[in-house]
């Protein structure tokens, strides 16, 4: 097994240890910022969705700054993005550099498109039924949290899921910072070294990792439908 | 006792926006009041506005001239959280039921008191016995999605009625229901109303239920008010053009064409029809003219109930015997001022 | 054979187009001044900007660029090597310092033992970076890897410091987070540093001297065409005096014209 | 004439999963025949899976076991071309509308015809038809979300049957509508069957539809069918309980015993139900134990109707007279073989 | 007016010729690959929804190698598969480089993640209608046409206005390429070179471009809800 690795594998092989460690910063970049962007972007999703015109709490102002934040920071490419945040990142993370360095930048980058997703499945919830919840006197944190957000579960995991894949699409931009991870491991070895290995030993972790988000997230969005 | 006010509409109207250029009043100049313990029914055409209507009361609707009162307070004045407070004393049953979809049955009655004091066991309880009332117990741990017709409808009862509300707005709550289902329900809201008070708001067009619990009626035509009043006195002598149409429909007295062509009257014989029009005390009218003037009276279609202890309706008789009898006959009904005589074929014409 | 007559007629009045693939946008001034000395030959270099070198040798591979310049030798070697491109150098263009900076410091004798010390992230500069390490005595690579070193192939650390590959473009801006930092002269620069001045360490950036010899950047054409006489013109073009003073002009000395005028 | 049979179902059951353990059997070896051209009503308690039975006969509900029929093919054996040509032929009416919301009214009542050879013109001109027949003529170029419940009820309609179906599948059709309303549609529905034999499937729980307009009627329990037959001997002879259930809610008779309380009886007075239990000629009952018993015979409740000619129903009555002559009178009454007396209350015990 | 915007955007001014083409090439390489994409994204989405078990025609074979095919293209870092389809791109587009060069890649690029979104906006359509045009007797294609496509315009608009978005970032990677384009300027100028007005300059435009498409996306989704 081993032989026949190193054989399918040379490059791989004689670096596996920095592939290991590519994977756990992978999933390290992907956990940490993934489940932090989540609870920003829902957050946001739903004051975007509360606030806008006819919403449960409709606020001008508050939608159109959120909306305005959002469209700016998704005009913003990534890697521009990463530059442009270091000093920041310096302050939240105490580096900007490494894994911890990354998990900043992830959250900014994929947060604005993670919220318009969240936003996205939460205007799904047909308006008789957010109706049916203020018939019923809940107040609107009620109605978000029972209504809005219980009807959604499913879209929600659905959303998140095309969001994960793109979050880990993102991860392999963060090696500007030295983030590591596979998307940096396959760019190093398999883009700049011409290690043919590298880049598919990377793409074939990189595909198991998004089968397992899809298929997580497909199942809970099914067990959500009733 | 004159139970105070509860629900007042002052020249409500409302419109509704089609696009830039058309809109569509939808109610025009409502006024009506709602006393305290009241079932109140409110009929009218699809479309005529009986939604809409019951929407305003809590406010989910907003009515575009006029005020609309609930004990006192302006609806449309009311501060969110004042019309939170509101809301949680008025159950609503929906025309489209909007049960959750992700919430199973019990969750769904569940959402009213989820946020109350009450803790999870005696909600669950109440919640059961919810369920028992609308017959639905073992739903309780389904979804919607499984759920018949009728059997949504019911849950959306259930579910308007687990936090005792004061007063229950109704949007054809019963129209997806069988009979049976629909008379078991019926009691139920009557014994409420009877035993706590609720006031009852139902949009309706089964005149059955207007007959069988309703109070005090309002008919709607196209957005207005034609005619309000207690349930007997419109049933017995309706105003409007509408309301006579309403009532007819319940009234098997109207006596086809198709039906009157298999009646083959002979000789002297008439068919008539007998309609009471006043709450007088009941007459034996067909033993009396059977004796006095010794006709034979066949009944073809009868339709004579108690309506709050008064007789409602009428006969369709066939009149057999002498000429002369039976002109003393027609005769001596006339001359009766409860009741009231037309005379729809007569044999010797035939 | 029916244009054949005509052929020559055109040839002299067109312009020829000469597309030269660089790297990032620096070098475009210097370019504008080989254009203008090649006006009276109907000569004009067309620059392609890439992010990448990697990409834009692939695509000079495939015709798709008639000449590049952004590499130095140890780069083309590498990429011959790895992908069997036939290029051939065809002049020298300047040679780019690599110097040590840091925030933190102010010589390389400060280096605690475990610092972080941030190099660039693509394979040759990487390993050159490596060989500024080893020549400031901090670290030891294997001999048999050449001028390209990569940091598994250290022998020796005794101060044993944590190198870590980052965005050359960035290395200024993350110095906070390391000992120091190296990098190219044109992202010091960028970043309102004096490659040279502001240096903690640098090698002398002697042309003459041949262990610089591998980071002296090239013009470099396919082989088959190497012996193309508008290329010769182009690179006749540049060596000159007018480009070098672009070239020390725009790079304010820290760059060192590595061709004869 | 024995028309051909058009849908056909021989011991078709239908089990539902709830979840991996339980299931649900809605449909027990359910076997029905529908002829070509009649009205054909199912009727039956909330739940009992009326609905799902009529959706097994264009076969978007599939039976677990036994076969369906529509005109000799095997609904579920047919290859997906064939159900479309099939589904084709058959209107369908959902329970909860199924109107698509991104399309205007006009949209939604052409969508069965839009990819037919008609030309556009054409189209629109036989969808204002239909708009025009279910009176929504001025709403063809609006969106279903600003109509109310009967209308959205009444665009299904004129959308079933827009390319003229060979059998109409109605789940509630009328059950939105106002009585009006609901008597111009079956109107509508009736003159459809008589000139363009069209055959009907109504699943509906009101009884004056299937009174009004149905041939034969199918009772359905807990997904099997209790009972079968033409309309008019299940209603005078219902044998199951269930049919009898049924058919007393639209029968005034049931005297409830709050009304009971409302009369006072008096001396021998007796308070009695005759009804009518076969379809023989009517008798004058009334005058001739009036005349023979001299005998007051007050009517209370009536209910007495013609259905396809013959009498149904009976009358709730307060006899008063000498103790004799009641007794003779209660002989006499009993002695009658097409009709049924009870006795409620006796004024004598009282 | 030109002098405040040469003193505001210093290196912008100087470089305006290219400034300008990059936003010409931005707009081109997000309008081709974007109505390119669309189409085929449109494609994929409706043969995924029908395809998938239950579906109007239903096809586990197929859905799971496009399922399968969409994953695998979605876990290729987008640097990666620009370089690995260098030579198809050449097949195709006679040339890897320019903006020709890049069509291509973005439209691999996009596809995957717009099919998911696609297949989202047409799984949010109510079972009932579904059923209702099988019931009217739709053939599977009459069906998506007039069902799917036609009630999920509103929800179309919507994931295509995301996914635009997410186009516009993606340009600014394929400067690998020569591509250009705004992002590539951003990069050269403002991130490699330091120079914060590019940075600021390209934002703008970009900002300005993204509120354009979800402008227009919010209009027609608007629009389409009735
Ligand atoms: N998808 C489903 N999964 C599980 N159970 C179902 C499903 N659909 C229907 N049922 C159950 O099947 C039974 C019959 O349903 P059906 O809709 O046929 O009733 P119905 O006779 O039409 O009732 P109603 O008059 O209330 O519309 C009900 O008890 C319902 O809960
Ligand atoms: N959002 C809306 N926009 C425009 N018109 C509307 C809107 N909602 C309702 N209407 C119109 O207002 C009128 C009254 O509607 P409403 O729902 O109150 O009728 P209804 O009396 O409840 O009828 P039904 O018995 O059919 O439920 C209808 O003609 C309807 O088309
Ligand atoms: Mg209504
Ligand atoms: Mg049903």
């Amino acid at each position: 097994m081993d032989a026949f690795f190193s054989k399918l594998f040379p490059n791989v092989a004689s670096n596996l240890d920095v592939f290991n460690a590519a994977i756990i910063q992978t999933l390290q970049m992907v956990v940490i910022s993934g489940i932090i962007s989540f609870l920003l972007s829902l957050t946001f999703g739903i004051l975007i969705v509360v606030t806008k015109g006819g919403g449960i709490l409709a606020n001008k102002i508050v939608w159109n700054v959120l909306d305005k934040i959002i469209n700016l920071f998704r005009s913003i490419p990534f890697i521009i993005l990463i530059a442009a945040l270091i000093p920041v990142t310096r302050i939240i993370s105490g580096t900007a550099i490494g894994v911890k360095g990354t998990i900043f930048p992830l959250i900014i980058g994929i947060t604005p498109f993670f919220t318009r997703q969240i936003e996205s499945a939460l205007n799904e919830t047909d308006d008789g039924l957010i109706e049916t919840g203020e018939v019923i006197g809940l107040t609107p944190w009620q109605l978000v949290w029972s209504v809005y957000l219980h009807e959604s579960i499913s879209s929600i995991s659905r959303v998140t899921t095309i969001t994960l894949v793109s979050l880990i699409g993102l991860t392999a931009i963060v090696g500007v910072v030295g983030g590591g991870g596979l998307g940096d491991f396959a760019i190093q070895y398999g883009y700049q070294q011409n290690q043919f290995d590298a880049t598919i030993a990377c793409i074939i972790v990189l595909l198991i990792l998004v089968s397992i988000v899809q298929i997580i997230g497909t199942f809970i969005s099914k067990k959500a439908t009733h | 006792m004159a139970s105070p006010e509860l629900v007042k509409f002052q020249h409500v109207s409302k419109v509704f926006k089609t696009n830039k250029k058309k809109s569509h009043e939808v109610l025009k100049d409502v006024n009506l009041t709602i006393q305290k313990g009241k079932i109140f029914g409110i009929i009218g055409y699809s479309g005529a506005g009986k939604s809409t209507l019951i929407r305003c009361i809590n406010g989910i609707e907003k009515a575009t001239q006029g005020k609309v009162f609930f004990e006192d307070k302006e609806v449309n004045k009311l501060s969110k959280k004042a019309l939170r407070q509101i809301r949680g004393q008025i159950g609503m049953i929906f025309q489209q039921f909007n049960l959750m979809p992700a919430r199973t049955i019990a969750e769904n009655v569940a959402l009213p008191i989820k946020y109350s004091s009450l803790g999870k066991e005696k909600i669950r309880e109440k919640v059961m016995e919810m369920l028992e009332l609308v017959g639905l117990p073992e739903k309780a741990d389904t979804y919607p999605s499984s759920l018949s017709g009728g059997q949504k409808q019911r849950v959306a009862i259930a579910r308007a009625l687990i936090n005792n509300p004061k007063i229950l707005l109704c949007d054809e709550a019963t129209s997806a229901l069988d009979p049976q289902t629909t008379q078991s329900i019926l009691k139920l809201l009557k014994k409420l109303n009877e035993r706590l008070g609720i006031t009852l708001v139902l949009v309706t067009h089964e005149m059955q239920v207007v007959e069988d619990i309703c109070d005090e009626i309002a008919v709607l035509n196209k957005g207005k008010i034609v005619e309000q009043g207690d349930v007997y006195s419109i049933f017995v002598n309706p105003q409007d053009q509408l309301t006579k149409r309403f009532i007819n429909t319940t009234s098997k007295l109207n006596v086809s064409s198709s039906l009157l062509k298999t009646i083959n009257l002979v000789r002297n014989q008439q068919l008539i029809k007998i309609t009471y029009i006043s709450d007088e005390a009941v007459v034996p009218l067909i033993s009396i003219i059977s004796i006095k003037f010794k006709i034979k009276a066949n009944i073809i279609v009868g339709d004579i109930k108690m309506l709050r202890g008064k007789p409602l309706g009428g006969l369709v008789i066939v009149l057999d015997g002498e000429a002369e009898q039976i002109a003393d006959t027609l005769k001596y009904l006339r001359g009766q001022k409860n009741v009231q005589v037309e005379v729809y074929q007569d044999g010797r014409f035939l | 054979s029916l244009t054949g007559c005509g052929k020559s007629a055109t040839a002299k009045t067109k312009t020829k187009v000469v597309k030269v693939g660089l790297v990032g946008t620096t070098d475009k001034p210097i370019w504008e001044q080989v254009n203008k000395n090649l006006k009276k030959d109907h000569i004009q270099v067309k620059t392609v900007s890439f992010t990448d070198g990697i990409l834009a040798n692939q695509a000079q591979n495939n015709k798709e660029l008639d000449l590049t310049a952004f590499q130095h030798y140890a780069f083309l070697h590498q990429e011959e090597k790895e992908k069997n491109y036939k290029f051939t150098v065809i002049g020298q263009s300047y040679l780019v310092p690599l110097n040590v900076f840091s925030k933190k410091i102010d010589s390389l004798k400060q280096i605690k033992n475990g610092d972080k010390i941030a190099i660039p992230n693509n394979v040759t500069n990487a390993g050159r970076a490596l060989k500024v390490l080893e020549s400031a005595g901090l670290i030891k690579t294997d001999p048999s890897k050449g001028n390209l070193p990569a940091i598994k192939d250290i022998t020796e650390n005794k101060h044993n410091l944590k190198i870590v590959q980052v965005d050359p473009a960035k290395i200024i801006s993350l110095l906070p987070d390391f000992a120091a930092g190296i990098t190219n002269s044109d992202f010091a620069e960028a970043a309102h540093l004096n490659p040279i001045k502001d240096a903690i360490y640098s090698l002398k950036p002697d042309i003459n001297d041949s262990k610089n010899k591998p980071w002296i950047n090239v013009i470099v054409a396919r082989t088959s065409d190497k012996d193309n006489a508008t290329y010769k013109k182009v690179v006749k073009a540049y060596h000159t005096k007018s480009v070098a003073k672009v070239i020390e002009k725009t790079h304010k000395g820290v760059y060192t014209p590595a061709f004869e005028y």
